[in-house]
């Protein structure tokens, strides 16, 4: 277990620069998720910390020591990779000794570790397969045995569950979470799928185009995205995003969006009466009224049942907009509906530069 | 379109691919009735399909009264040992040229390829003035040098292709796991190309066997001839001896069969893979 | 527009049986899913439809015509494939009239009909742009548009969503049934994700192992799954499973489960006293109650926000049990909690058959 | 290791890439240093880089006192007419192994690898029996004919690694807009393959190009013969005329160059493609 600490980090594949100065300091045992969509550098910066990757400019330290320089089995980490990377021609035991055996470690201590990894895993039956003869679930636990068995200072994890079905994925999710409260050691997990970064991360790392665009607890990234990037890619059904002005001339700050309508704000805003503004409202925060209530009145466009709740669509303020509702109320399309929205739960970002402004 | 012209489609088909295998095997067929047919009878059952008589006495003589076992000794070390080195130097340019990027790949392959298509005839003479101070003509190990350098190329594109064919990411976790590169290489990748490395040494094997223009130029004395040399000597005579230039030449097949029963069960792996993808 | 009917379909590839006895009836207009996990033979049924693999038996009609012998090109389907298949040669405008320009179509109407398809899908800036400069969600909207083009008796969609991102996929998924509104085309829709099959169908054919699990309405099969399978594979988060034994001997039905306790059931069922069950609860209708309220009471072992909810596990009914929940409430790792569950939320199943039992 | 280490590494590394290159590069540069050497100065300044004065006399000489124009003609007609029939047969052979499964597909093959392995020698008297009563001996068609048949295997294969690289989804995209099979083949997949048939167009083109065997077995008279024929003329002369023979072989160079200048774009989105993704 270590502490990992990344400064003004750059990446350059020729004259393609991937990351532009990132800075990040991950504690001990903390679980990290860097999550972006593909392309924004997030894998590119798992590597660099691996040792596959060659820093470009800026300090990778882990536990302190400075590693840009470090060979990957020097740097005494563990990787789960996205394909899983079992050696296809090693037992099951075989593959997660292997590290062991790199390290010319005593035979029964080897046996230890593997029985040891392989009971938390429920691998023990499966130490003689090879790995072609395994599930994709199976797989991907023989990989994290892989990477239990050296006791490493800190575990990487590289989209592990990303070739795994829904049901799967949610169980090993799981499972990776309460194998981490065990163990506590330090893991940096990359994936593209926000619901795997909100419900596995102590602390969630938000990246795009090469950059950090928020770091935060799940709840903070998904209460208080940073900026329009965050508040779009946090959240499903995903969060309604609209343009409007901020008028803060009055009594009380407001919102006027399209089709005439004011938007009460709960605080006022430290920008210019004017300024144009782009709003977030998360469908499950958009109420839909009984009928006769006071709020907007809208046609249904279209209504999709997820089984858990109901997504309704309609045409408001110049976009296709959502209510997420777990009622499975009767509304249908066509219908009129009410929708309000409380204050305390517009997001108001600035449309140049699309940073928080509430 | 209906169901008639679908099935005749697929008869087509079948006898295309018949068609393909009769045309492809009739040489192979021939081959071998001629090396069994009597000489009396070669010229007047000619068009038969298999001679009424069949004998072993040109494989008796090709054996015990002509210099082809000799040949065939000459043939099998230097194809061997080309194959040999061959395949090492390129397992280890190919895995390189597979896992690195630099600039100027693109101009070595070029290189590569703009090399194989030589006419190869116009380098006999340079290659003659080589190696002639350094006593390598008329020298097995000289004709090794040679095809060494000619098919290191080739065989180099072939071990990329199959180093290709395996995920970076198993290097990469063998890395991680505590491997150098080297060891990564030779522990966990090497073993994984078994069948990419039999292809290569097969495929150098059977073109270092079938290569007769530099053991033609190269070697003059009958000790250090192989195996293309003696049977073009069967054409250079007044009259061919048929018989007994086809039995050598089936002979000169078997190390091509062995090679094939060998590696077919890679190869059977290999398209059924692609065969269930499809 | 057309009907589809598909009578005891079967598929062999030489000795391997992927489809066995597929009857199924698709309504002229109706837009059916095609779910399951993949090799369920979902899509080589797709594909025996569309003419692109033949028919080992059975009888495939469409508008009443029988179409085993026929070839793709007159069948009179349009397909939109999951790679998109976009022709890389071609522009935006040669690929979406290049089914009209095989038929010969007048240029003119050639012109109306890309252009009115290109206006629907806003593809019209696009219309001279070569498919490998496009994003994404713009070849998908053009793999759409070739398709819409031909006006054809039924769209085929061979899971269209499936290569892009999630947010794009969300708003895809709303376009493609704002689309099937106004268009009306019986359509036949291909996919592994419950999520795109509930919000799209009008009918889902559940699919497994080559055979059919339940055709029905989305939420009849998120409300009454007629087996296992159907139960496990619709739903995220998964339905909660555990063992239990029938008790309809004394005043009410029960279920006798792990523990020693009674689970009440609202309805007696037809099977025999002491029938081993498998007893299904959907995570959001596990409630936890306030503390002090009748119920189990059962340590929290993990807790995973997803920002619309938490999801909470605990051991229960020997096994691990997940309860969702809207409410951000405090409950962390550890507590203990009392659950309940409403009677007329407990799904039977029989442990044996897995068909439903109540 | 710390970075040191790796440097030298990298070092090594692009020693070994300059070296590789030397060494491909050096018999090119050799050729054209000896080509344009005046006779004399051959073999006084024979070690020298590049020699103190230079002529164009054996260019001179080669085009307007020998067989050289006409054998360059004859080279010509016999490459390009056989890179055109097998690039065509190869795309049609080759599209059927790639899109079609069917039985027996892992013996065609094998056949393909087998023929591939035959030492060409042992054909050359039953194809000269078979082509002579014909009239295709002596015969640019019989030769065009033979290398037909031996370079159709190899490029179909290479044809089929093309088209196993098109997703079959454009082929049913295709069907489905209206095409038949044939159409689908010809507008969409033909026109996506181009950079392959120049490959193998290419490999088919040089392979004649430089064919030596059945060049000189086959063909007696000048007028029907190739350029490899013509430059192994020269060896055969009592002295080597080394000045002239260079500078025929720098002419025969010509196509291939012309070749790789042709095709150097698609490798290079080719090689790109590859470079990007690993």
């Amino acid at each position: 277990m270590a502490s990992i600490d990344i400064a003004e980090v750059r990446k350059s594949f020729l004259s393609t620069h991937v990351l532009h100065g990132i800075n990040l300091s991950i504690h001990d045992g903390e679980f990290v998720v860097l999550v972006g969509p593909s392309g924004c550098g997030k894998s590119t910066l798992l590597r660099m910390i691996a040792g596959l990757e060659e820093v470009t400019a800026g300090e990778i330290r882990i536990a302190g020591r400075r590693v840009n320089e470090l060979e990957p089995k020097d740097r005494d980490i563990a990787m789960v990779f996205q394909s899983y990377a079992l050696y296809p021609h090693m037992t099951v035991a075989e593959n997660m000794s292997y590290s062991l055996r790199l390290r010319k470690t005593p035979r029964e201590r080897i046996a230890t570790a593997v029985n040891g990894a392989a009971a938390k895993l429920g691998l023990g039956p499966l130490l003689e397969r090879r790995p072609r003869t395994l599930s994709g679930g199976q797989r991907q636990r023989v990989a994290m045995g892989r990477a239990i068995v050296r006791s490493p200072q800190a575990f990487l994890f590289d989209e592990p569950l990303s070739n795994l079905d829904a049901r799967l994925r949610e169980q090993m999710r799981a499972e990776i979470k309460m194998l981490h409260r065990e163990i506590g050691a330090t893991s940096i997990y990359v994936t593209h799928d926000q619901i795997e970064a909100m419900t596995l991360a102590d602390r969630i790392v938000a990246m795009q185009g090469g950059l950090v665009q928020q770091v935060g607890r799940p709840l903070e990234l998904y209460d208080r995205p940073a900026n329009l990037f965050v508040a779009g890619f946090i959240g499903s059904p995903a969060m309604n995003m609209f343009a409007g002005t901020y008028r803060g001339g009055g009594a009380a700050a407001a919102i006027a969006v399209p089709g005439g309508v004011l938007l009460a704000l709960s605080n006022s805003l430290q920008v210019a009466e004017g300024t144009a503004v782009t709003v977030g409202v998360r469908p499950e925060h958009v109420t839909i009224a009984p009928p006769g209530s006071e709020g907007l009145a809208h046609r249904v466009e279209l209504v999709e049942p997820t089984g858990l709740g109901l997504i309704i669509h309609f045409k408001a303020f110049g976009t296709d907009f959502k209510a997420f509702t777990l009622d499975r109320s009767d509304i249908a399309i066509g219908d009129t509906v009410t929708v309000c929205v409380a204050p305390r739960h517009l997001h108001v970002f600035d449309a140049g530069t699309e940073t928080r402004l509430n | 379109m209906r169901r008639p012209r679908r099935a005749t489609l697929a008869v087509a088909h079948r006898l295309a691919i018949l068609a393909y295998i009769i045309f492809a095997l009739f040489p192979l067929f021939w081959l071998l009735k001629v090396s069994v047919t009597p000489n009396d009878l070669l010229y007047s059952e000619g068009i038969r399909m298999w001679p009424s008589q069949m004998t072993l006495d040109h494989y008796r003589f090709v054996l015990r009264h002509s210099d082809f076992p000799l040949f065939f000794r000459n043939s099998v070390i230097v194809s061997g040992s080309t194959s040999v080195i061959v395949t090492l130097l390129a397992a280890a340019a190919g895995y390189a040229m597979s896992r690195f990027v630099f600039r100027g790949k693109i101009w070595i392959v070029g290189l590569m390829l703009l090399t194989q298509m030589f006419p190869l005839v116009m380098l006999v003479a340079p290659i003659f003035r080589m190696l002639a101070p350094l006593g390598l003509t008329n020298s097995l190990g000289g004709l090794i040098i040679v095809y060494v350098a000619f098919n290191v190329p080739f065989a180099t594109f072939l071990m990329q292709s199959f180093f290709d064919g395996i995920p970076r990411e198993l290097d990469e976790a063998a890395m991680i796991d505590g491997a150098t590169r080297f060891m990564a290489f030779r522990r966990i990748i090497l073993p994984l190309t078994l069948p990419g490395l039999a292809a290569t040494m097969g495929f150098v094997f059977t073109a270092a066997w079938s290569e007769l223009l530099f053991a033609l130029m190269l070697i003059s004395s009958t000790d250090a001839s192989t195996f293309p040399v003696g049977l073009l000597s069967f054409v250079s005579k007044f009259s061919v001896d048929f018989g007994q230039m086809m039995a050598a030449g089936v002979m000169a097949l078997i190390p091509a069969c062995l090679f094939f029963l060998f590696i077919q069960r890679y190869l059977v792996q290999g398209l059924t893979a692609g065969a269930v993808k499809g």
